[in-house]
């Protein structure tokens, strides 16, 4: 854009608040592309929930099929992550810039090991023989299904939802602490957040404290319930 | 900041001095954007037209070979007989091309993305690079869709509305990459309708130019609004639909398989979740645009604007409880049915009063008959006929009967080729002026206008006849039937119709490129509306206003007592009004 | 709108390399896959070479084929004087059963090449039904699929090391395809007569056979060594001799089968 | 060629014309007030030289009038369609003396399976023919739908009845065949490049026909 007073984005502070909302844009944008987030993921949850109680026969034991305890790390992990988010904007709201960027390179450092370790969890789930496409032919846990431990014909759906959703949560989380990286290094290392115009970090910290929201949620109904 | 204003209104000075890259192919202006939207849904139209043709031909003359039919290839068409597989493949191409890479693209790509801002009063979009990628996101997704045609084992075909578990199993349809692409290429079209969504709402409600209070806004804004508000919930559940669909086909998900426990009714729900908004998404607009014509036209105010704009509202609410409608026949249980029977024939309410409003707008008044009020006054006619239909399907104990017929087909071209085509029709006429500084022929226009009047009802009339007679829907050969040997005139008579009214709209096309280059200089106002965009020279220069300017009533003031002519624009500032509460923000 | 679209289907079609079928297979050919002993390959070879041949016995209660009801394709009804059954289980009047795919399975030289034969095998579609209901061909040879009945058949190949299809015929017309990798037996079908079933044997050599009219089935031109034949029956399964040959002499492996 | 719908070959068919009718004289109506109404308009509203539009926006009561009317009119035909609705496919609509026939459909074709002597599915001496369904004349059939691969529908024009076949469910759908004849079913949902020749034939015998076409086709399946 040559005229830069077309977007907003683009203003140093102090930077107008707009007509209509006393919103400006990314902040408002951002509601309402998280707005078409919910609607996405409700979708997902929506068809784990049908298959789940639309199916014959019993569920899946997410207790035999997964291992909580590393995810249940994982989980607190990624909450504290919303914290520090939350810290660091309360520093540059203090006008704390160091403070900020010290608790935004924390919040990096939560997600960015959370996907770690849930790729992890992938690699060992597959090698133990749980697939997208259900329960691998002579694996482990083909084994249990033989044995009657686990139901034989649920484990297919279990392994198509469950995937799908941990997975698509993950991808976000990723887009998440990529997006981060990018603001530490472009706008907070060269101290271009001030008390005056924090809006990169407000609205990434929208995005995040919303991915923490789904995941608490598909943690709730994928491992524990 | 007057600083950065100032630099900036230099800026807006009209030689400018982007790249030709910058400023034409990957271009943030809003403008250039509905442009290139104009310009790539018009050729999938023409894509989604052709492969209507060869359908057309089939249904005619079954296995006899088509003409020029020999260039394609044995898997196609051995000799220019066209295969069982084949036509199943132009059914659903020609469904997906026409939904979502022509009507939708051309009333929510094209018009959201040039008339919003220069509507509303604001420089260009709020984010004027998502807006890019909303643009090359869609083409990269019409590019798949193409190619999709050419895999081997050929295209998508499953119908466009890709009923699993047809769609999920290549065993079932012998289709194979192109079924994968077919999804690959919506998740596309998903993101770019969300990424267009997001921006159309926000910079609505953020960039209104002074003055431009919620309602004093056009119609054809508001009901952009709204459709953009449909876009942004609807498509995020289509695309994870389709995600789960290719994971179906490509990793082995069980989600639509009931062989493996899935369930084939899910994708139905889901799809349908979306898809009904997704109608409204296709008419809406066209609602819109039309009003704001039919009021110029007419030289007077919208009939009823606020229950207009309740209407549109009231539309987009009813709209999410409605999908089971699609579904009576599926085997859901009857008692929903019942209760989605009852919300659908709810929706024709809002519906009725926007027809009967449009009508007493014309009531009394001074009607011009200029193209683009033609192709309007036409919406109105068609969309009558097409929202009347609709009832037959609603009454469930009917549609046990009609369902997936050609009823279904007559019903639903009423709506989009009768409404939102016309529509659109009308507005490229009345927009061009402000897009490309000329005119388009006025008597070609018209000529246009009444071939493709006669030839559209010719062609689609006579479906609802065949329905009537059970004739199934997305069916190759109808002389398999003896019950449909003796409609096969009628088929005949349909298809002649449909080739000429083919043939019809290459007038169009012509009319549109000549005009491009030798059409009448545009004036500034050539219709004499009232909207913001007018008070622009034409074409609207990069960056529109200046100053963007103050509006100081509704945009439907025609034939006002307070003026001598016959339209008193937005932006006119009379002795007796006064200045909005709020001031232009600075570099505003 | 032609004119700008045909370069683009010609263009995608040269890239992807979609297979273009050509119309008309010779007759003669068509015989041979009809007539016994199927032996593809090039006579050159028949003379120098050792033979394998042998007859397929059955024994035991001459099992009844269900009959089909082709009550709703009176085009193919009238090709038949009774009432068409099944070819399930073909037990010849000499007590032989024909429709056995008998094939060297192992002991070919490492790296044995044999270049497809350039004529194709012919799969017809006649009256409703496969002729011939079992039958081989050479990886890279063409497969004709000939439907002679002019009403629609559709072919569906479910092959697992190949690349499967499902194509349709609406009327009288010839499509080909050829096969890449060995796989016996690929089972075709044809959903619009659900009873129609043919089992095509692809192999990287020409030695291989289907028991005719007369029970019996010549494997030529092999060249010395030990080999694994295997008799295969689309109802009764497998069956496996070992047989050493040398020079161009004339060994004989008989199989047997009985009733179940 | 008919211009209107075809023979009524079941009980509820003259119910579904019947309401077809209603609903053809409603929209009717409101078909002939919006086009004849756009046509008046047009002509006679026409722009002339030196005259004026007349300036209003709007009149509530007029709006009002045209809000409500077609609200009622809608509210009640949900109410009568529902009616006949239940009565067809409600959940409990299958009349309890229901002959009972099964319907497999895969692609591409239809095996009807019927109850042998004994008027049972389910026992030994049922019996599967394809492409062929025979009831009798003047009695309920219910009809157990299932599919084998993909959806596809069950439709008979004449029996104004149409119900999809889903596969991984079992869907019960009854008519009572009112006219003796030859008909046609047709597969409604599109399910392949075979469905336009899914097609089976219909015959609709008095009784006794009945009775004695099942002995025969029943002795013909056993050997």
């Amino acid at each position: 854009m040559t005229h830069a007073a077309a977007t907003v984005d683009q203003m140093r502070p102090p930077y107008p608040a707009e007509r209509g909302l006393d919103v400006y844009n990314t902040k408002l944008g951002m509601w309402v592309f998280l707005a078409s987030e919910v609607m996405f993921f409700a979708a997902l949850i929506g068809t784990y929930v049908i298959l789940r109680f639309g199916a014959t026969g019993e569920w899946a034991k997410p207790g035999i099929v997964l291992n909580i305890k590393i995810t249940a790390f994982n989980t607190f992990l990624l909450i504290c992550s919303s914290v520090s988010m939350v810290k660091a904007y309360a520093a540059i709201q203090d006008g704390d810039p160091k403070k900020m960027r010290f608790w935004l390179l924390m919040t990096i450092l939560g997600g960015a090991t959370f996907v770690g370790i849930q790729v992890f969890e992938y690699m060992h789930l597959v090698e133990h023989g749980f697939t997208p496409a259900g329960v691998r032919e002579g694996s482990e846990l083909a084994g249990l299904v033989a044995n009657g431990t686990l139901p034989a014909a649920t484990m297919g759906l279990y392994g198509s939802t469950f995937f799908t959703m941990t997975g698509f949560h993950g991808f976000h989380v990723t887009c998440g602490v990529i997006s981060m990286a990018y603001l530490y290094v472009t706008k907070a290392l060269p101290g271009k957040y001030s008390q005056q115009d924090y809006r990169g970090i407000e609205t990434v910290g929208l995005y995040w404290h919303f991915v923490d929201l789904v995941w608490i949620i598909l943690f709730t109904i994928v491992y524990l319930i | 900041m007057t600083t950065v204003a100032a630099t900036a209104h230099t800026a807006h000075a009209h030689h400018d001095d982007r790249s030709f890259i910058r400023k034409y192919i990957f271009s943030t202006d809003h403008k250039i954007i509905g442009i290139q939207f104009l310009f790539v849904s018009l050729f999938f139209l023409l894509i989604g037209g052709l492969l209507a043709m060869q359908m057309r031909w089939q249904l005619a003359y079954p296995g006899q070979p088509m003409p020029g039919g020999g260039i394609l290839p044995e898997t196609m068409a051995p000799g220019g007989v066209i295969l069982p597989e084949y036509y199943i493949q132009l059914v659903t191409m020609h469904g997906t091309f026409m939904v979502f890479f022509a009507i939708m693209p051309l009333l929510v790509g094209v018009y959201a993305n040039f008339l919003i801002p220069l509507k509303i009063g604001t420089h260009d979009m709020a984010f004027p690079r998502i807006n890019m990628w909303s643009f090359w996101s869609f083409f990269v997704g019409g590019l798949v869709m193409l190619a999709s045609l050419f895999v081997p084992d050929g295209a998508a075909r499953a119908g466009w509305t890709m009923y699993a578990p047809l769609s999920a199993r290549h065993d079932f349809s012998g289709a194979s990459l192109g079924q994968e692409l077919w999804s690959v290429s919506i998740i596309f079209v998903g993101l770019s309708s969300i990424l267009g969504s997001l921006n159309y709402i926000t910079t609505i409600i953020n960039n209104r130019a002074p003055g431009m209070t919620w309602f004093r806004l056009p119609l054809s804004v508001w009901s952009l609004f709204i459709t953009a508000i449909l876009g942004l919930l609807a498509l995020p559940v289509l695309s994870g639909a389709a995600i789960m669909l290719l994971f179906d086909q490509i990793i082995g998900t069980h989600f639509f398989d009931p062989a493996a426990g899935g369930q084939a009714l899910l994708w139905q729900h889901l799809f349908w979740f979306f898809g009904h908004p997704e109608v409204y998404i296709l008419i809406l607009p066209a609602m819109g645009m039309v009003s704001d014509i039919i009021a110029n036209g007419s030289r007077k105010p919208i009939f009823g604007y606020h229950s207009m704009v309740f209407a549109i509202v009231a539309i987009a609410f009813l709209g999410w409880i409605v999908w089971g409608h699609h579904m009576f026949m599926s085997g859901m249980n009857p008692t929903l049915g019942s209760s989605f029977m009852v919300s659908t024939l709810v929706i024709a309410v809002p519906s009725a009063v926007k027809v009967f409003n449009w009508m007493g707008t014309m009531w009394r008044g001074n009607i011009r008959f200029h193209v683009p009020m033609l192709h309007a006054v036409a919406f109105v006619a068609m969309f009558a006929i097409g929202g009347l239909s609709g009832i037959y399907m609603a009454a469930t104990p009917v549609d046990m009967f009609i369902h997936d017929t050609y009823f279904i087909v007559a019903h639903l071209h009423y709506v989009l080729f009768g409404g939102s085509l016309f529509a659109l029709f009308g507005a490229i006429v009345y927009w061009y002026p402000k897009m490309f500084g000329r005119m388009m022929s006025e008597p070609w226009g018209k000529v246009h206008f009444w071939l493709t009047f006669i030839f559209y009802n010719c062609t689609f009339f006579p479906m609802h006849i065949l329905g009537m007679a059970g004739h199934m829907r997305r069916i190759y050969d109808p002389t398999q039937y003896t019950f449909l040997q003796p409609y096969q005139p009628m088929n005949v008579f349909i298809s002649i119709s449909a080739f000429l009214l083919f043939a019809t709209q290459l007038i169009f096309f012509v009319n549109f490129w000549w005009s491009l280059r030798k059409g009448a200089r545009a004036e500034q106002n050539p219709w004499h509306d009232n909207g913001l965009e007018w008070s622009l020279p034409s074409p609207a220069p990069h960056g529109n206003w200046e100053q963007v300017p103050t509006v100081y009533r509704g945009p439907y003031e025609f034939s006002s007592p307070q003026v001598a002519e016959d339209y008193l624009p937005q932006y006119k500032k009379l002795p007796t009004d006064r200045e909005p509460a709020r001031a232009p923000v600075a570099g505003h | 709108m032609r004119s700008t679209v045909i370069p683009v289907v010609c263009g995608v079609m040269a890239i992807v390399g979609c297979e273009k079928g050509r119309a008309g297979a010779s007759p003669g050919v068509a015989q041979a896959a009809e007539s016994v002993p199927v032996t593809a390959q090039p006579a050159a070879s028949a003379a120098d070479g050792a033979t394998i041949t042998g007859k397929i016995k059955f024994t035991g209660a001459k099992p009844v084929n269900p009959k089909i009801d082709m009550g709703d394709e009176p085009k193919c009804k009238a090709k038949y004087q009774g009432v068409p059954t099944d070819e399930l289980v073909v037990v010849n009047p000499n007590g032989t059963l024909a429709n056995v795919f008998v094939y060297v399975k192992t002991g070919l030289p490492a790296g044995y090449t044999a270049p497809a034969p350039a004529g194709p095998v012919t799969l017809d579609q006649d009256g409703c039904r496969y002729h011939p209901h079992v039958l081989g061909i050479q990886v890279g040879q063409t497969l004709a699929i000939k439907n002679s009945d002019g009403i629609l058949h559709n072919i569906k190949a479910k092959a697992v090391k190949n690349r499967p299809f499902n194509i349709s015929q609406p009327t009288s017309m010839t499509s080909e395809r050829t096969f890449s990798a060995p796989e016996v037996m690929v089972p075709l079908e044809c959903n619009v007569h659900g009873w129609m079933h043919a089992w095509l044997g692809v192999l990287p050599h020409p030695f291989f056979g289907v028991s005719g009219a007369d029970g019996s089935f010549t494997l030529k031109g092999l060249p010395p060594g030990t080999y694994t034949v295997e008799a295969w029956h689309e109802k009764y399964g497998t069956q496996t001799a070992t047989v050493t040959v040398a020079g161009t002499e004339t060994k004989t492996a008989d199989f047997s089968f009985a009733a179940k | 060629m008919h211009w209107w719908l075809p023979l009524k070959g079941s009980t509820f068919a003259g119910e579904v014309d019947g309401l077809f009718l209603a609903i053809t004289i409603i929209t009717g109506i409101a078909f002939v007030v919006v086009e004849v109404g756009l046509i008046w308009f047009v002509v006679k509203y026409r722009q002339r030289p030196g005259r004026k539009a007349f300036y209003t926006h709007g009149n509530t009561r007029a709006e009002v009038i045209w809000t409500t009317i077609p609200a009622v009119t809608m509210v009640a035909l949900g109410l009568i369609s529902n009616h006949y609705w239940v009565k067809i496919k409600g959940r409990h609509s299958v009349p309890a003396n229901a002959y009972p026939i099964a319907i497999h459909a895969k692609q591409f074709e239809w095996q009807v399976t019927y109850p042998g002597a004994d008027g049972q599915l389910g026992t030994s001496d049922d019996f599967t023919v394809r492409n062929q369904l025979h009831v009798p004349v003047g009695r309920p059939v219910v009809v157990h739908l299932s599919a084998e691969d993909v959806i596809h529908s069950f439709f008979v024009p004449v029996f104004r009845v149409k119900q999809d076949a889903v596969p991984g469910m079992q869907i019960n759908s009854w008519f009572q065949a009112t006219v003796p004849g030859n008909y046609e079913l047709a597969c409604a949902e599109l399910c392949g490049l075979g469905h336009y020749r899914m097609r089976a034939q219909v015959f609709v015998h008095t009784q006794e026909d009945y009775d004695a076409w099942l002995k025969q086709a029943a002795q013909e399946a056993a050997q």
